[in-house]
């Protein structure tokens, strides 16, 4: 499952040959993304080391981990929304045998995966963690 | 890209190199770069020259030394210092704050005394003073400021008292490129027998010091801000606090007798220079103070006043943007939001567009809190820049608005 | 003069400039020269890449702060740490001692605490040292030695107890080039639970360094001995200590929330890297150290061996020469006397004969003070030198013996 | 007187052409320079700044200024003999009017005026000092 979510990514992406379009679409992924209930803007679901504020909520509905989330930057709320449409409905397992390297993938110029301030590493950081937990309680 | 003034654009390798033809740097606040005198000053250092300083019987040594102590003279000579040994090297603007608040004020304050900060200081000259109020038990009080974001002079009279052991302010604020009103606060803190702490980082690359004109009794900067090396900084003591100190670092040079019990330390400067300095780092410091003086502060003023006045031109254009602190700028460092757009979203698109700009809290809550904003972008030009890197600028960033809308 | 092994001299610009071509440079220990490589990362750097690091959103800032990083990574490979924010940038060897003497030292030692050091450390492993007991009241005590010089291990044992709160001793001696036994030290500091500081400052250019063999809990050393830049050191603290440090500059980078009354520290290693770091400096260092890794490091060793062995042999035929130090050397550093000569003037004579060496306490007043001399000379060999200097190193003495007679 | 004395010890240094000769003489001067009373090696009478040990005396006995010195360095003690030679049986104004500057012309490859360990500067510094304050009390 996400592997073949993860081909469609990058294919996704392909089809935009200039940066513009391709942050286009992520801002358009990040337009699309499904409002988080104010409850979840909390101090407990903040990311840290993003320069902008990321809020990152996970459910386990087993098999599967759901991700929500939002931000209050445009870009960011896009790569959030690239995350969850990325991880989400995806199980543990998957989730920790996966690399993590379609990012430097999709050719944004190195930029999403190598600036710290978008906060995508931590984001991934965080995904891998609830992964792990709920691995472990399984 | 980078139209020529003075043939300015060859004394600076990154600003000639073709990989960066294509790049706006308009991120001078973090960090300046290097005209070729500093770069060469490191290299010839190490290639030809390398050996380390003080104490040595061998000539080579010794000449080494001597450039090191020269080079300390430059730069008493730079900022008006009268004694040589009122500059004391540390490795950047922060440590000389650490050293500052940890040898003359552990020394000089206590619990019950009050450390003055304003509300808008860089965090390294922030903390520091909070940590060591926290250490000694005195107490932190803030500097009245007025709406253009300036020291309150009469407020500052009222608060004054002989509770009062220390005043830190900045001399051009690191995001708005504003300039305080030092020789003024300084000379009301002296009528209470205060004495000030003056955070230069962001001033030397923009305008002339003179220390003994400001009569201010603490001073500091970074070399790597004023087109020299990282890892070197300056710290001016007034040498009449010279009794007030005790040594920061202890280790080899700043000690004379090394007894367990009762240790005699070197003079001044050395007793806060322990260990083996940044040597290159000192040379090129050094040479970026020459390179400065040929070309000339008050050159390097008046092409920064052209920028100034064509960057508030543009940014006026641009619809939906606040800029803070539009009044008494003098450093060209322009700090703004375009409403219901994330500061964040402009600065990475200005990146993919090759216009390196900052963006976030840029080390400075305190004046993010004080505008009521979680950051801002930072533009921060330097003489080298040129209105053309300005229009660039500007019209990307009316096109990233409309792209972001 | 310098004859070639392994072309080596040509990576090394100092030795190849016609301008020292007649000069043996025998003070290693004070400081190494640097090979192309280093001198180029800088340049590079500067001339190129130059930014700042942390917190950017431009793709610039991004990939020096991944280099900046890379360089820690590549630090901890080196030393065998196992984990990278176990390794922490400073300015130099001094200043990593400072640091840890006052980040960890005063969060753990107090009043009636044991500090132990040897008697016959360099000046920048003592006085921070003796400086933090007279801070907290707790009390030095001093490490007993053998004849040879080595810590005397079973000795150690029997004044070792739970006051002890840590042990700080060098890895190899800045005099004598000796090398303790670090690894039994530590081993037996450990069944008491008590953690060791080793100050390495002069072990990483001539042996390898395994913290994690070693066990230690604690090391440093300095860029610019190790062919690196000046400006530049490391600390490494073991990951188990994190918890029991406080942050001892304060400022830029290092603080994620600047509140006055409740900071909130940035995660190691950054809560301990206040301010711009010495960027070019960190990235020359990891210059220096692909540099030892491609070269070899057990190159190195082979041939320091050679030369310690010639030297040795050499030194045996100098008549009233007394050698501090003889057994167990590891490092090719050679500290005498000549009897009834002060050792200012030999080492000034060689110096008029273009050998450069040093003279003097060597900062460490302790080791003299054990050896009741009031100084020596020492020459300080890198594995770039060789027998041909050795020679005329040993000629030379000879004639200023007899000239000085 | 002084600046005649300085003229000789110039064209004394002239007449060696190779450093080994000029250190040789200096040595020699050094040998020559009447002993020093063991009281006068004090704390007191220590220079500071010197690898070696340095003691300086100074005796006012109207108009002129006399000194006496020690060092444990052949070397450094033949400075001493010459700084000696140079400034001793002089009156303060004539020291405080001399500009020091006859070290750097005797030609032993600026190693004298320029490293500090031998201490020169400190001796000079001294005598300098002992001028100034005889010269005020005059
Ligand atoms: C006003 C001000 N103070 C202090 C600093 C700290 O300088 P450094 O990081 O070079 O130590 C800066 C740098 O950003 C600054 O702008
Ligand atoms: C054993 C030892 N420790 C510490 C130091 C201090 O090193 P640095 O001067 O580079 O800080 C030295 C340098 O001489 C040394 O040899």
């Amino acid at each position: 499952m996400l592997e073949k979510i993860e081909k469609k990514i990058i294919t996704d992406f392909s089809l935009f040959p200039s940066w513009e379009e391709k942050y286009e679409y992520i801002i358009e992924l990040g337009k699309e993304l499904a409002p988080l209930k104010q409850v979840y803007k909390s101090e407990k679901h903040l990311i840290k080391g993003c320069q902008s504020r990321v809020w990152l909520v996970c459910k386990y509905n087993k098999p599967k981990l759901y991700f929500f989330g939002d931000s209050d930057a445009l870009i960011t709320k896009g790569i959030v929304a690239l995350v969850i449409k990325l991880y989400s409905q995806s199980s543990p397992q998957e989730i920790i045998n996966n690399d993590m390297g379609v990012f430097s993938k999709i050719g944004l110029n190195e930029h999403l995966s190598m600036t710290r301030s978008n906060g995508l590493n931590s984001m991934l950081k965080v995904i891998k963690n609830y992964a792990l937990k709920y691995y472990k309680n399984e | 890209m980078y139209t020529d003034n003075k043939n300015i654009i060859k004394q600076f390798p990154y600003l000639q190199s073709v990989k960066n033809k294509d790049i706006v740097y308009f991120d001078n606040a973090a960090t300046t770069h290097k005209p070729n005198k500093v770069v060469d000053a490191i290299c010839e250092f190490y290639k030809s020259n390398n050996t380390n300083i003080h104490r040595s019987t061998h000539v080579q040594g010794a000449a080494i030394t001597q450039d090191y102590e020269d080079s300390r003279k430059c730069i008493a000579k730079f900022i008006g210092a009268k004694n040589n040994n009122e500059i004391i090297f540390t490795s950047g603007a922060t440590e000389s704050i650490n050293l500052l608040a940890n040898s003359y004020g552990r020394k000089n304050i206590q619990k019950g005394d009050v450390i003055l900060i304003s509300e808008i200081e860089h965090h390294s000259n922030m903390l520091p003073w909070t940590t060591l109020a926290k250490e000694t038990g005195a107490e932190i009080q803030i500097i009245p400021l007025n709406e253009e974001l300036m020291v309150d002079l009469s407020e500052l009279k009222l608060i004054l008292n002989n509770k009062v052991k220390i005043i830190a302010i900045h001399h051009i604020s690191n995001v708005t490129g504003i300039m305080q009103n030092i020789k003024s606060i300084i000379s009301i803190a002296h009528k209470f027998n205060i004495p000030v702490f003056v955070d230069g980082a962001q001033a030397p690359s923009h305008i002339k010091i003179d220390v003994n004109l400001l009569n201010c009794d603490f001073y500091c900067f970074s070399g790597h801000k004023l087109f020299g090396p990282t890892g070197v900084g300056v710290l001016f003591i007034k040498h009449k606090y010279f009794k007030q100190l005790t040594p920061y670092k202890t280790g080899g040079q700043m000690v004379v007798t090394a007894s367990i019990k009762k240790p005699k330390w070197a003079e001044m400067p050395l007793q806060l220079e322990a260990g083996t300095p940044n040597i290159a780092g000192v040379l090129g410091l050094r040479a970026a103070i020459e390179f400065i003086k040929e070309y000339g502060i008050n050159e390097i003023i008046k092409k920064e006043e052209e920028l100034n006045s064509y960057m508030e031109m543009q940014l006026k254009n641009i619809p939906k943007l606040i800029q803070y602190g539009k009044y008494n700028k003098t450093a060209p460092i322009f700090a703004f939001n375009i409403k219901n757009i994330h500061h964040y979203d402009i600065s990475t698109l200005l990146a993919q567009n090759n216009i390196l700009v900052r963006s976030g809290h840029l080390c400075n809550q305190g004046l993010m809190n004080h505008l009521k904003i979680d950051g801002c972008v930072r533009a921060s030009l330097a003489f080298y820049n040129n209105s053309n890197e300005i229009d660039k600028f500007i019209s990307v960033l009316k096109k990233i608005i409309s792209f972001l809308k």
